[in-house]
């Protein structure tokens, strides 16, 4: 039957559509259901903000940093507030790094509760997405109380936090997160442990370890592929020594040790360890001061340096030069949407055009860290 | 006969997570649902139940503006126009024109961390939506107007003394740098 | 291994071919030239000491006088990073790729031909990523000029705000 | 209908004696009107608003409560704006297919309304052959699918129409083998004689009558939902993959008919296993006058039918969608093998128990019940544990 050579249809998914998450376009050559090639092309949401970078001060850059991953902006506030104290050798006070960690591991928990709910959608169950958005807008309401912004913080500063938690807020945040483990638990019920989810989802995009590493995935895709790597964990940064977490990695319960499924249920269980880490975090934090003395027109001495942070889609390498003036010379951001982008067109090789909606999905990409 | 076993377990699976994910549907059902009716089916203005640091479009209170400038430099994408001239002869500054081009705004909140007086502050104002780009720019001169000059001890014009604390609260919400007093007993 | 130890390694297996190690404050550097890129990565890559396993990061600076492709290696076996660069010309800057060593440099490559204009020999498919394929020039660079309009499309929107005091600031 | 059409000859309205014939076309036309016209275009309106409410309880959320009494006239509004929108005929689309494929798809819908048995007198046409007519009939909306994904030019439509194609094809037959079971018992294929066979407690119900009817319920429940395109299987307008499947092109006036169409389909469905399996009208004999009993068993057919109704509704906000090759192994591998496998297991038991035995009926009633004390008392766990707000009045 091979020999009946079929006319190759070619498609083209994106960049407005419903499942590829943000301006993304994927141009299919599918002979009919089964694709032989999805060549991605990104750049539609490319605003690039490391040229900005060149053009506002140190200072002027935090918001951008924002909407360089708009769904856990934490992150990159904290790897942009990271990478100009490295170069200055400013040290953040002790509250003000677990005012850091706090923030950052509720945006987690936003970011893997938004990553977990359009998975959901794409395989077509609309409830757990409705679901997930509702704890997440808890989350934002209590992020909302901190820094008084649902989405683009721009909470962090060179130095430390620009605000302190505000008083009662604790309370408020520990409550939210013992109410949020039955809430896990009841999502997992509805829809991590359902047959056909399951079976949507094992054994699709198997990445094995090595090219995991060889792609330089990152976050949990690597992680689902079972490499055990948590920057938080193996190259320690910030306060988390004082934390005690372990990190989630697949175990191919339900097919092979890196599909699809492994790299979902890695974000359901690294956000039970985030509620861990808040919680330790909230009730130890210290008193004192929260922002460092940073001078106002900030100048760091020349140099360059680049700094890690585990972020919700890996970990994010922030590149900086600055050359003494009160303007950075160059800024790169490397994301782990990007390294994930990469690998799409090698896995899509013969699966059907609803698995690469799925495949899409586990890794987690979204399009304004792709095009930064 | 692993097939055959794998058969009927496939079945099992489905039928017992099809039941557990109907039961918590189910459950729903009697839930409170959590839909906030904005715009007109609200016990409260939606205004007035956001928190008190959320940053909205942004309002300057002339009275206690100094007139430094500091606020323009801060912002990255320039949307504070201020022109104020410094008469020679009277030593008083007036501030003849102070913009602010909302539709450029990205309500950062770098403009209001370095006012001394917190006289530019984030309202929880966010309905902005307006019919054409001109009206998106908040003038806040009517006509020029002396910039306030901030007194040493505490301030005893009746008028702009209120404002003042109001914007004193604003500026004092933000982390005092490096003090070791911790920020949070000052605004208990 | 720290990564000052990792330079020497690789001076004293390529002798003249590593140009400059900088033990600058703080990201040591070493600089190396741009022909024998590929056999000091390939040596980095399999010698098991280093085994450096991971392509973390790789950007083009623009130096006014030359620019600079800045690779970040990392091994997770052994947690060490090592940071080599390699200066090129301005005009026509090109480099040979690495994409046979490591696969993530597939794109990276790819951002930096289309933001910095550096040209990768034997890239499997070199064209632009992120700005649209008729785009000239390389956003990137210092001299760019960013055109008024493209397709039609303007540009640059005027701040609506006249400033009463234009002349005296 | 013959006692309706006897009434009205009897009444004397149309002078001495009628033709036969013309009064009996007349009033089944009548007939037929008003039920398409009052029952089945409203209804396939209706519960479009009450899916909409009932998916937004299960997702915390309230639904349309603004248009109309709790968002009541929701179904009107979207109709009009639906009809005043603009009906694009794509330009090198085929437009003779393009614009007869709705219909079709309608045609598939409105017909089995003929044989419906709301009660034992409110029945437009008691063809002795009910049930084949119904399952033939709603094969049609195959080639309305079919002609709509293939005319409207577009490679996503396509896809959805050939998708719709091989699914409503291939689960005819898991669907057709589990009616056999009903037919074997009752040894008629006519809806009235199936009814009539059941009594009206739950024992006397076919679905009780044996272990195989019970699965055969299940799975003729399963495949209705897939000929319904009705999720776990809305592959063809799969919203996350071809945007809508075979009605991305359409708009206006020929989208709403598709969608009439497919909500339409959900009182059919309804409508066939209530009638099979759940004793169709049967109500219990409160008084001997039959215009109270018709309108008893009205209540409770429909009642039936609602529930089935709503336990799709329900089971749409739960379940994500099966990709296509996995929808055609759970048809062929585990489908049609449970339907045989039910066949013979009914055969059996007629051989045995020709009338039926009502010890397993009191035995699978008490199976039903533990059933449902069993998803209860999950239901309970669950809410027990989300320590969230309850709220048990359906309107906001």
């Amino acid at each position: 039957m091979s020999t009946l050579h079929t006319e190759e249809m070619t498609l083209n998914m994106g960049p407005q559509h419903p499942s590829t998450h943000g301006v993304l376009r994927f141009v299919i050559r599918a002979d009919g259901e089964v694709m032989r090639e999805a060549i991605p092309d990104v750049g539609y949401l490319h605003r690039s903000i490391e040229k900005i970078a060149e053009k506002v001060g140190y200072h002027g850059f935090m918001p951008y940093t924002d909407r360089v991953d708009y769904v856990c902006a934490m992150f990159t506030n904290q790897g942009w507030g990271m990478a100009c104290e490295k170069l200055a050798k400013i040290e953040v006070p002790r509250r003000g790094e677990y005012c850091r960690v706090i923030a950052a591991e509720f945006n987690r928990i936003a970011s893997h509760l938004l990553a977990v709910g359009t998975m959901g959608m794409d395989i077509g169950a609309f409830t757990p997405f409705v679901h997930a958005l509702r704890e997440r807008e808890m989350i934002n309401d209590l992020i909302e109380e901190l820094c008084g912004a649902r989405l683009t913080f721009n909470y962090m500063r060179i130095g430390g936090v620009a605000w302190d938690l505000p008083p009662g807020w604790r309370e408020k945040a520990l409550a939210y997160l013992d109410h949020f483990d039955p809430i896990l638990d009841e999502f997992n019920s509805l829809i991590s442990f359902n047959k056909i989810f399951v079976e949507r989802l094992a054994n699709i995009g198997v990445i094995p370890a090595e090219e995991a590493i060889n792609y330089n995935l990152v976050g949990p895709n690597l992680r689902g592929s079972g490499v055990k790597w948590d920057i938080r964990k193996d190259l320690p940064y910030s306060v988390y020594p004082d934390f005690d977490f372990d990190v989630p990695i697949g175990q191919g319960q339900w097919g092979v040790v890196g599909d699809s499924m492994d790299r979902y249920m890695v974000r359901i269980l690294e956000m039970k360890e985030s509620v861990k880490i808040l919680c330790q975090a909230l009730t130890r934090i210290p008193s004192g001061p929260v922002l460092a003395k940073v001078v106002r027109n900030f100048k760091p001495p020349a140099g360059e340096c680049q700094i890690r942070v585990e972020s919700a889609r890996g970990d994010m390498g922030w590149y900086v030069v600055s050359d003494g003036t009160g303007y950075p010379w160059r800024v790169h951001v490397r994301t782990g949407s990007f390294a994930a982008m990469g690998l799409i067109q090698k896995l899509s090789r013969g699966l059907m055009i609803a698995d690469l909606v799925a495949l899409i999905a586990s890794l987690d990409v979204i399009a304004p860290e792709i095009d930064r | 006969m692993g097939a055959a076993a794998q058969y009927f377990e496939n079945i099992r699976d489905t039928v017992r997570t099809v039941f557990e994910g109907m039961a918590v549907t189910a459950s729903h059902f009697v839930r409170k649902p959590y839909t906030v009716q904005y715009p007109d089916r609200m016990p409260v203005r939606v205004q007035d139940t956001l928190p008190f640091r959320y940053r909205g479009i942004l309002e300057v209170d002339l009275e206690i503006c100094t007139g430094c400038l500091a606020c323009e430099r801060a912002c990255p994408i320039d949307c504070i126009v201020i022109a104020c001239e410094k008469d020679s002869a009277t030593k008083i500054l007036t501030i003849a024109q102070f913009d602010i081009d909302i539709a450029k705004c990205m309500f950062c909140g770098l403009c209001s961390e370095p006012c001394p007086t917190g006289s530019i502050h984030h309202t929880s104002e966010f309905e902005g939506a307006d019919f054409s780009l001109e009206s998106l720019i908040r003038r806040f001169v009517r006509e020029p107007v002396a910039a306030y000059k901030p007194k040493k001890g505490p301030e005893t014009d009746p008028r702009i003394a209120p404002i003042l604390s109001r914007g004193m609260r604003y500026v004092n919400e933000f982390a005092a740098p490096g003090s070791d007093k911790p920020a949070e007993a000052k605004t208990a | 291994m720290e990564p000052l130890k990792i330079y020497e390694r690789v001076k004293e297996r390529f002798g003249e071919r590593v140009l400059e190690i900088a033990d600058k404050k703080p990201d040591p550097f070493c600089v190396i030239d741009p022909k024998s890129i590929v056999e000091v990565c390939q040596f980095l890559h399999d010698d098991p000491e280093t085994s450096i396993d991971a392509l973390s990061n790789e950007s083009g600076v623009d130096y006014e006088d030359r620019i600079e492709v800045v690779y970040h290696l990392f091994s997770y076996r052994h947690r060490h990073t090592a940071v080599l660069k390699v200066k090129l010309p301005r005009e026509n800057p090109s480099v040979a790729t690495l994409e046979n060593i490591w696969k993530s440099a597939n794109w990276m490559e790819r951002e930096i031909f289309d933001l910095v204009g550096v040209n990768f020999e034997g890239h499997s498919d070199l064209r632009r990523i992120l700005m649209p394929e008729d785009w000239e020039g390389h956003p990137l660079r210092k001299d760019f000029v960013e055109p008024l309009e493209y397709h039609g499309i303007s540009t640059v929107r005027e701040s609506p705000i006249i400033r009463l005091d234009a002349g005296k600031k | 209908m013959q006692q309706l059409i006897e009434y009205v000859i009897a009444s004397g309205m149309l002078g001495k004696n009628p033709p036969y014939q013309i009064v009996a076309a007349v009033v089944v036309l009548l007939a037929s009107a008003f039920v398409v016209l009052v029952v089945a275009l409203p209804f396939a309106g209706i519960v479009t608003w009450v899916e909409r409410r009932v998916w937004a309880r299960i997702q915390s959320r309230i639904g349309p409560n603004r248009v109309g009494p709790q968002g009541f006239l929701q179904w009107l509004a979207d109709g009009i704006k639906l009809i005043c929108k603009e009906d694009i005929v794509p330009t090198d689309a085929d437009p003779h297919l393009f614009k007869l494929a709705p219909y079709l798809v309608m045609l598939a819908w409105i017909l089995p309304w003929a044989v419906m048995p709301f009660s034992s007198a409110l029945i437009l046409a008691d063809l002795n052959v009910g049930i084949l007519y119904m399952t033939a009939v709603t094969a049609v909306t195959v080639v309305g699918i079919l002609m709509a994904g293939w005319s409207s030019n577009d490679k996503w439509s396509l896809i959805g129409g050939i998708r719709s194609a091989a699914q409503i094809i291939s689960y005819e037959i898991p669907a057709g083998l589990s009616i056999f079971p009903v037919v074997m018992m009752t040894g008629t294929l006519s809806m009235e004689r199936i009814i009539k066979a059941q009594g009206w407690t739950p024992q006397h119900w076919f679905l009780f009558a044996n272990p195989f009817c019970f699965i055969a319920a299940g799975i003729l429940f399963v495949s209705a939902l897939a000929e319904g395109n009705r999720t776990p299987f809305d592959l063809p307008e799969a919203e996350s993959e071809l945007v809508a499947g075979f009605a991305t092109e359409y708009s206006g006036m020929r989208y709403s008919l598709f969608f009439m169409a497919e909500w339409g389909n959900l009182f059919i469905i309804g409508a066939i296993i209530a009638t099979l399996f759940l004793g169709g009208w049967q109500a219990p004999r409160v008084s001997a006058d039959p215009v109270v009993m018709n309108i008893l068993q009205l209540i409770v057919f429909n009642a039936k039918v609602l529930f089935l109704v709503f336990l799709s509704m329900w089971i749409r906000g739960t379940l994500p969608r099966i990709r296509i090759d996995q929808l055609v192994t759970v048809c062929w591998k585990y489908l049609v093998p449970i339907a045989f496998a039910n066949l013979i297991g009914t055969a059996v038991w007629v051989a045995l128990w020709p009338e039926g035995n009502s010890v397993m009926g009191y035995l699978m009633v008490a199976l039903g019940a533990a059933l449902v004390v069993l998803f209860m008392r999950r239901v309970i766990y669950y809410l027990r544990r989300a320590r969230m707000e309850l709220y048990f009045r359906p309107n906001i």
